[in-house]
């Protein structure tokens, strides 16, 4: 299981400001996968930060339990 | 480790206000400064709310919200790396949380220099780079109650 | 002419203060600008005595002087060329006569504007206006009461 | 008789604010002529303003008896 914060307009797509997933595996590219089939993400202008840091969603690594993984809509400060 | 855990949240609290940034609040940091005698020069940017009008319908507050733990990072590194291009002796960054009515400050950007040469160039450089790439959401209220998303152009 | 005329004691009232600008000042300015729901972005620029070192001597204060009838005309000048050059809301420029200490402010530029790109920029071209071209006189005063009369570089 | 405000440092080679000076002509240059003698201002960075406007030392022009003049050191606001 990991666990997903949502922000801005995500946050009223996924209904709630954090949810836990489960995957089938801990790569990043399930993690988007599992995004999409959830919230059809690549139809969505979001970004994926993991520990604070925005990624590719075609970058392909592992994830760790414990990572803070966040879904952000387009930065709108100021 | 612990030392700059506690460093980041310290930015954290720094930037981040509740509500409306207040004018008194723009005039303490003002006079914060006024015991440091090697500053010439002050720049300072506010970002106000606009009551504009969408559709016929006009717009009377924004509701921010932000990322803070990632907004905390970012900023850090905005500012290192403004420390380094640009020649400052202090800068300060404030963003507001939550609710800002049309006609209130929402953003303060705030540099101090020996000379005024870079000011100007330094504000707007930390304004652009806090507007693209700091993680700060908000949400447009109209007077009828609905709402848009804003998006920075 | 009378209409002229009185505009231009109107405006030469409110350019210069006696003594040192207070951040209170500052706060009221930007305050009366929250009722004005199409301003976005304002930019503010505060110069603050250095207390400067020259020759082994510290700094104190700087005393200014005017003329300022010709101030008052040439600064009706700048205005009207700054607003044709920027797409501006408001502009305000304020300078201090009389003694002004170290830390303390004695200029103060506050521009505002719909939307925040040209406002730096706009900023930046009055101060330098000011500098260069309005009949402002300053004298350094000295801990030890020596003076020298500033020059702008 | 014509009457001559100074400014800044000016105020203090000519211990005063403001003073009435005789001219041979109502010409600029005339009164050029007279600052110099008085003050040496050639050897001065000033500048003349005459009704407000600063004017070249080198210009000829006639002056007229409540024309405003002032002997301005340079600029220092801000």
């Amino acid at each position: 299981m990991l666990r997903i914060k949502y922000f801005g307009v995500m946050a009223e797509v996924a209904r709630c400001d954090e949810e836990k997933l489960a995957l089938k595996d801990k790569s990043f590219s399930s993690l988007i996968s599992a995004l999409h089939e959830k919230y059809a993400i690549y139809n969505l202008p979001v970004q994926v930060a993991v520990n604070r840091k925005i990624r590719k969603q075609n970058e392909n690594f592992n994830l760790e339990e414990n990572d803070e993984i966040a879904v952000l809509p387009p930065f709108s400060g100021g | 480790m612990t030392s700059i855990y506690y460093k980041k949240i310290n930015e954290m609290k720094k930037v981040f206000i509740e509500g409306a940034i207040q004018p008194g609040f723009v005039a303490e940091a003002i006079a914060k400064h006024q015991s440091k005698k090697n500053i010439g020069a002050h720049n300072i940017f506010l970002g106000q709310i606009r009551a504009d009008e969408v559709d016929g319908k006009q717009m009377n507050a924004i509701t921010y919200s932000a990322y803070e733990e990632m907004a905390a990072e970012k900023l850090h590194e905005i500012r290192e790396d403004a420390f380094a291009k640009f020649n400052l002796t202090c800068m300060h960054i404030y963003h507001s949380l939550g609710k800002v009515k049309a006609g209130e400050l929402c953003f303060f950007v705030f540099v101090s220099s020996k000379r005024r040469k870079q000011v100007y160039q330094a504000t707007e450089y930390l304004v652009n780079r806090v507007k693209s790439e700091v993680p700060i959401f908000g949400k447009e209220i109209f007077a009828s109650k609905e709402f848009q998303w804003k998006v920075n152009v």
